[in-house]
């Protein structure tokens, strides 16, 4: 039990915590829109970030991109990132849920059943980048696919600095951009739901889609619609990752999908405010617990979390709110 | 299955005009979701023995009322007191076995199990046997000689054997879980034979017609062996004829000692066979007595038996 | 093509069904007899040497394993299948962290059995027992099966009161969590370093043990098919009593359950612990046959092939999900070319048979008609949902 | 009636053909002697083939079937064969291989395992057997230490290579030495065993755990003991991002790692962040490899040999030697492995009472990484 450490560094402990957190945030909304309006657990959603990390990689190996390269280029390199992410993980969404969720939804499936064709469609998604696509084009792409199992490295497109230091709190770059550009996102989803005609009608349908359905909204498209916007949150999450992280793996997305959708829950799900408070709050959690014990206890501790915060409240912090709460 | 004659008759109690005792109270019971007051500080009672009717139009409370009674909501304010103890904050398997039973408006039956075991289920509630009971069957009782194995083979082998299972459960005694099972098999039979649908048992729920269906969900509420009988909306979707056999039925199950609460749009049915009825409106109560009374009650002609009675 | 698919099954579906009609169609000593010789063919597995059988056999192959190994690990899995299939199959909750118990069931055996445990060394210091001193096995099976129990209910008891998705989630973590502590408590199961010399029913392994020997595995797999038959005979009676009734009607309806006095609650947490006993004691089994485990032994891919065992066989139904069990434990080992494919396999496995069977290759007929009258319902709502 | 008279004489028959059966004898596991002749014999091997780890293991087994190649093509009357077994490194697969090859007579050697773990599992059931396993990578240090009779081993321990690292470690006058783990049997290893060799210059430590991508408490910690050297005992997929953001956050220290991290995707993995790592490992650079081995396997492979493929050629060799030497029985070989005494393409072998190496013997490397080549650096004196 390090406590000097936590309370010496606190406040370093807790801006790392809120850019670890961040990431969480971001892909955690995926997991909340989805179960706002369906009820259901994406859980091939981590999936989804995954495969917004590749098409980043892929991109960036394709032009060539050296570590560290001029600010102009770098600006270029994350805009095309972004967009290429997006269309990749936003197209994944899509595809999965017209593949798999949606001859479910037609049979009015028990929810069990669309979380076990998660689970599955998860599996199948690391194995293809993991193991199939390295043996189809392994030899073609290695830089991409080469060692997708055990681990692709993507050039340093901003290198990390040191922007200020209050109270020997530093704060860095990427630090701050991915705070910032998290925030920025859960935001204009905020607005997108909550003051556009498209936002209207996915909070119809989240609260009664029978209702909605009556009043003319057409629940397909909304649902489509949710689909790919947890899409490119994921595909911006995954640019965010591949800027501070730098790397990319086949199975890259379970552990974070994991803590994305405990960052959820504990947030309330359904409530996008809600995943962005879970995400940041877990990934405080997290940093104070790996201070504190050993970073090999990280998740023991969020689960432990997550199991006390459901145990005292089990809506979440903020409760449930894009849908009612259905009993 | 046992046979026609081993069923033990019926009770049957009069319906008492005497001292009048309430079965159960609802004290100024008062129910809000977020602003919307849904019930609205409403008191009656229900006195033992009676037939009371709860009417109103649409939205006017009366499943929420029932979902109080019944444990599924939990009251703002007030309370329901059941033979003087307090039901509110109880969970609806403690308010079952305290002898509160209900049926649904849109029927939930469990569709995949067979009518028996639909009412299998609600005689359960009385059983004992949980898992270890089931599993080892360690827990012995004294059978009586009509639940001893019976002797019916004329000679060989198979006669020594039942012989020997005879004389073994005089010994040892039978489990508790094959002597409630056989007792759960007995009074299921023996209520679907009540509520006359005896020749569908072994059928699922969800392959009987629709008054079958309704039938056996007021059959599996009976199987709780309830003081009080909750019906919501039982005739709904019936036909004159129908709607007369229920009548019948709803006075059988009076004359078994159990007192019925019933819910109703059929204002010819309600009026038929309810000793008393009370109208909500909107949350309140604004009548209640006797059927006579009621229907020349202004209020409630003008807030109900004004309108079309739909069987909606 | 998804047709054609949806066609060949169907033929297959009705073959079953006349097949188990026909089944149900035959005079009780028949039926009996025909269990017994079933029951006999099981015992006789091992040695399988029927003229035109023997290519079932997975040691019929170059590289391929011990025949009598992998049908002890198909016994362990249809245990693991059958314990899983209460939780899922019978009271309808989804239990992703399986593994976890399965782990505690392995880690009782390990702990309390092994000379080379943290903790039976600190009963040896404590009490100044020999070095040679351990549990007993058979008390360790005891210890383990409580353990696993007692375990469930404290899973369950806080979680069970949560909605069916978030206790998946919940019990997802409880498996990680259970893996990570074995690593990382190293002063009690000497983390990562694993634990051998797990004893078997004749004490520790060695080579002078007669029966449950180290080379010969056959007995290992009568003792689990021993096992698995009368725990199959254990959750027969669970299913055909009060037990198994209400666990079916909260399956269906919870609330009208709850209205006619059936404890959900209560009945949830038994199915929870019987299902993490089953779990802990095919664990017990897993550790004293291996005699060496360690932490990556547990890990989350295993809890999510039990769950693929139970819905790819048929949920609900001990035939299918013993079959599903067998199917995936026993494919991978036969057919080696596909070990590589296997986790892609059990993935599509999941999905096409989510998507065109959601109540697995051999149904309960009660689970395949919920799943219909689903379906039903869903054409006959209005056409634009 | 007289259908169900058939069927019921149906199931009899079925049950009596069942019963008549299991009379017959255990066809399956029968082993033909084919590769007989004058001198020839039938090894095995296993490990981790397919599945996640296979990268590690995969050049073993190319250096155990070059060997037995090299031997076959050279003498077409003495033909050695050797059967794969993939156990994907779990000891819970390892074990029915083990009593397979154990039980089938006309295995004479194992080679095998690769990996601790499964060797643990496995090393009672081939010693009951009285096969011996000639181990190409497992390294943990217990598993020589419990008195098993047939378990060998042609690679140091990681007691070996945690001294060599402390060696370098104080040549480099090391002060503040910071140690991480992945927790795992190999990492916690290696590790434990370099805090014991390194005493009071460990300035602190910290374990992750495995897939674990964010690094930030661990970073702190290693910035808060103000540590000048980083040791990492663990693999790629956690060093890479590891040693990436610990050099974007400004971390300086000379970052050190096992030969778990031998691996070319941790440099290509930290693109640029493992420049000038110090990489440790029993295995010799190319160039010093003995014979033509290195030359061999590029021919017959078209790569460089990894982790272990020397290793494993030895291991091989071993039994290529024992058969040439007319050995015949497991027991025979068992002696013949025991007083093995030569020169192997990875090291001079000779085993040690324990079936360890003898460890004056093992040779240690060290080697920087420029770009994303292992520049040999030194050869690392043993403590």
């Amino acid at each position: 039990m390090n406590f000097d450490d936590l309370f010496g560094h606190i406040g370093q402990h807790t801006v790392d915590g809120l850019s670890k957190g961040a990431i969480y945030a971001l892909i955690a909304l995926g997991y909340t829109l989805v179960y706002g309006v369906l009820r259901l657990i994406n859980f091939a959603h981590s999936e989804v970030f995954m495969v917004g990390t590749f098409a980043v990689l892929g991109l960036w190996t394709a032009f060539g991109v050296e570590n560290n390269p001029p600010i102009g280029q770098a600006i270029l390199f994350l805009v095309l990132g972004l967009i290429v992410a997006a269309v990749a993980s936003g197209g994944t969404a899509l595809a999965l849920e017209r593949i798999a969720y949606r001859p479910l939804r037609r049979k009015n499936a028990p929810p069990l059943i669309f979380l076990i064709t998660a689970i599955g469609l998860s599996l199948v998604l690391v194995e293809i980048f993991g193991l199939v696509l390295p043996k189809l084009l392994g030899e073609a792409v290695p830089s991409m696919f080469g060692r997708a199992r055990i681990i692709l490295g993507m050039p340093t497109i901003i290198e990390q600095k040191t922007l200020f230091t209050v109270l020997g709190t530093s704060i860095t770059n990427i630090q701050l951009i991915v705070f910032v550009a998290a925030v920025a996102m859960m935001a204009l989803l905020d607005w997108f739901i909550n003051r556009t005609r498209y936002g209207r009608g996915v909070r119809a349908v989240a609260q009664n889609p029978e209702t909605a359905a009556l009043m003319g909204v057409n629940q397909e498209r909304v649902i489509m619609l949710i689909f790919v916007l947890g899409g490119i949150m994921a595909g911006a999450a995954a640019l965010l990752w591949s800027m501070r992280f730098g790397f990319t793996q086949s199975s890259i997305g379970f552990v974070l999908g994991l803590k994305a959708f405990t960052a959820a829950v504990l947030g309330g799900i359904g409530n996008l405010r809600g995943a962005l408070l879970g995400g940041l709050f877990l990934g405080i959690v997290e940093v104070y617990g790996a201070t504190l014990f050993a970073s090999n206890w990280e998740d023991v501790i969020a689960f432990v979390v997550l199991v006390v915060v459901l145990m005292f409240r089990p809506t979440g912090i903020l409760g449930e709110s894009l849908g009612r709460a259905r009993a | 299955m046992s046979d026609e004659n081993t069923t033990p008759a019926a009770p049957k109690i009069p319906a008492q005009p005497g001292p009048r005792k309430a079965l159960l109270e609802i004290d100024n019971v008062l129910l809000r979701f977020g602003g919307v007051v849904a019930l609205n500080g409403i008191s009656f009672d229900i006195q033992e023995g009676e037939i009371l009717g709860l009417i109103g139009p649409n939205g006017a409370g009366k499943t929420t009322c029932f979902n109080v009674m019944t444990g599924v909501y939990k009251p703002t304010s007030g309370a329901v007191r059941f033979r003087g103890e307090r039901v509110t904050g109880r969970k609806p398997h403690q308010i079952s076995r305290l002898g509160i039973s209900r049926t649904f408006q849109n029927i939930r039956l469990f569709p995949e199990m067979s009518a028996l075991e639909n009412v299998m289920v609600g005689t359960d509630s009385r059983h004992k046997t949980s898992v270890p009971g089931a599993l080892f069957r360690l827990y012995r009782v004294r059978p009586k000689p009509e639940e001893l194995p019976e002797v019916t083979a004329s000679g060989g082998i198979l006669r020594t054997w039942q012989q020997l299972r005879r004389s073994m459960a005089k010994t040892f005694g039978l489990s508790r879980h094959i002597l409630e099972e056989r007792a759960a098999e007995d009074k299921a039979m023996e209520l679907l034979r009540f509520v006359g649908i005896a020749d569908r048992a072994n059928d699922e729920a969800r392959n009987l017609p629709y008054g079958y269906q309704r039938r056996l969900e007021i059959a599996r509420a009976l199987g709780t062996e309830p003081k009080l009988l909750c019906l919501d909306e039982p005739a709904a979707g019936f036909n004159p004829a129908e709607k007369e056999d229920l009548l019948g039925l709803i006075r059988r199950i009076r004359d078994r000692g159990v007192t019925v609460l019933l819910i109703e749009h059929d204002m010819r049915l309600v009026m038929g066979v309810t000793d008393r009825i009370v109208v909500l409106e909107f949350g309140s109560k604004i009548a209640d007595g006797r059927p006579e009374e009621v229907s020349r009650d202004p209020r409630v002609i003008a807030a109900y038996l004004g309108e079309p009675a739909d069987a909606a | 093509m998804i047709d054609k698919i949806r066609d060949l099954d169907r033929s297959r579906v009705n073959a079953l069904h006349s097949v188990a009609d026909r089944w149900r169609a035959l005079p009780k000593w028949q039926r009996g007899l025909g269990f017994v010789a079933f029951v006999v063919f099981l015992y006789y597995l091992p040695l399988l040497g029927i003229p035109g059988l023997t290519w079932l056999r997975t040691d019929s192959i170059s590289g391929g394993s011990n025949w009598a190994g992998v049908l002890f690990t198909c016994a362990v899995y249809v245990l693991v299948a059958i314990g899983l299939n209460v939780v899922i199959g019978l009271a309808g909750l989804l239990d992703l962290g399986y593994i976890g118990f399965f782990a505690i069931g392995a880690y009782a055996v390990a702990l309390f059995g092994s000379v080379n445990s943290p903790v039976v060394k600190w009963f040896q210091a404590e009490f100044d027992l020999p070095a040679t001193w351990a549990v007993t096995w058979a008390v360790c099976a005891f210890i383990a099966l409580v353990l696993a129990l007692i375990s469930g209910v404290i899973l369950g008891w806080p979680t069970l009161r949560l909605r069916g998705d978030y206790l998946a989630i919940v019990t997802l973590g409880f498996g990680e969590i259970i893996r990570i502590v074995a690593r990382n408590a190293e002063g009690v199961t000497r983390g990562p370093q694993g634990i051998a010399a797990i004893p078997g029913p004749e004490g520790p392994p060695s080579p002078d043990n007669q029966v449950f020997g180290l080379i010969d595995v056959k007995p290992w797999y009568w003792l689990a098919i021993t096992v698995v038959l009368i725990m199959v005979f254990a959750v027969r009676r669970l299913e055909h009593s009060r037990v198994g009734r209400s666990w079916l009607a909260i399956r269906e309806d919870e609330d009208a359950a709850a209205v006619m006095g059936v404890y959900p609650f209560k009945f949830k947490l038994w199915a929870f612990a019987i299902g993490a006993a089953l779990g802990g004691f095919a664990g017990f089994l897993f550790a004293s046959r291996y005699a060496f485990i360690d932490p990556t032994q547990f890990n989350v891919n295993l809890s999510i092939l039990f769950v693929a065992m139970v819905v790819v066989g048929g949920s609900g139904n001990m035939v299918g999900v013993s079959v599903g069990a067998v199917l995936l434990a026993y494919l991978p080992e036969r057919f080696r070319e596909i070990a590589d494919y296997r986790w892609l396999a059990f993935g599509l496995a999941m999905v096409l048979v989510m998507i065109l069977r959601p109540q697995g290759l051999i149904p309960s007929r009660r689970r395949a008609r919920e799943l219909k009258d689903r379906a039903a319902e869903a054409e006959e709502a209005p056409a634009h949902v | 009636m007289r259908r169900s008279y058939s069927r019921a004489l149906g199931t009899a028959a079925l049950a009596a053909v069942l019963v008549a059966a299991a009379g017959c004898q255990d066809t399956g596991s029968s082993g033909d002697d084919a590769a007989s002749g004058d001198c020839g014999g039938k090894i095995a091997i296993f490990g981790a083939f397919s599945g996640d780890n296979a990268g590690l293991v995969l050049p073993s087994l190319n250096g155990a079937k070059l060997a037995i190649k090299k031997h076959n093509d050279a003498n077409a009357d003495c033909q050695i064969e050797m059967v794969e077994f993939d156990t994907q490194g779990d000891p819970a697969q390892a074990t029915p291989v083990a009593n397979q090859v154990a039980g089938d007579a006309s295995f004479l050697g194992v080679i095998g395992g690769h990996f601790s773990g499964e060797s643990d599992a496995t090393m009672p059931v081939y010693e009951a057997a009285g096969l011996v396993m000639v181990a190409p990578s497992a390294t943990r240090t217990d598993l020589t230490q419990k008195g098993n009779k047939s378990f060998f081993r042609v690679v140091g321990n990681d007691g070996t290579q945690a001294g060599a690292v402390a060696t370098y470690l104080k040549s480099q006058n090391a002060a503040r030495v910071f140690l991480i783990d992945d927790a795992s049997a190999y990492g916690a290893g290696i590790t434990a065993e370099l805090t014991k060799n390194l005493g009071a210059t460990v300035a602190a430590s910290d374990k992750i755990q495995e897939r674990q991508s964010q690094f930030e408490a661990t970073i702190s910690k290693i910035k808060a003991a103000n540590a000048d050297f980083v040791f990492y005992g663990g693999y790629t997929r956690e060093a890479a991002p590891l040693v990436r953001q610990m050099r974007a956050a400004g971390v300086q220290a000379k970052f050190i790692g096992p030969d778990g991290l031998y691996d070319p995707a941790f440099p290509a993995g930290a693109s640029g962040g493992a420049e000038g790592s110090i990489i440790t490992c029993p295995c010799l650079p190319a160039d010093k490899a003995g014979g033509t081995f290195t030359a061999d396997y590029q021919a017959a492979y078209g790569q460089a040999p990894g982790s272990y493929g020397a290793e494993g050629f030895d291991a091989a060799q071993i039994f290529v030697d024992a058969f040439k030497d007319g050995k015949k029985s497991r027991a025979e070989i068992l002696e013949y492995v025991k007083a093995y005494d030569k020169q192997g393409v990875s090291k001079y072998i000779k085993f040690a009472e324990n079936g360890d190496v003898d460890p004056s013997r093992v040779v240690i490397w060290s080697y920087e990484i420029k770009g994303t080549a292992f520049e040999p650096l030194q050869e690392l004196k043993l403590s």
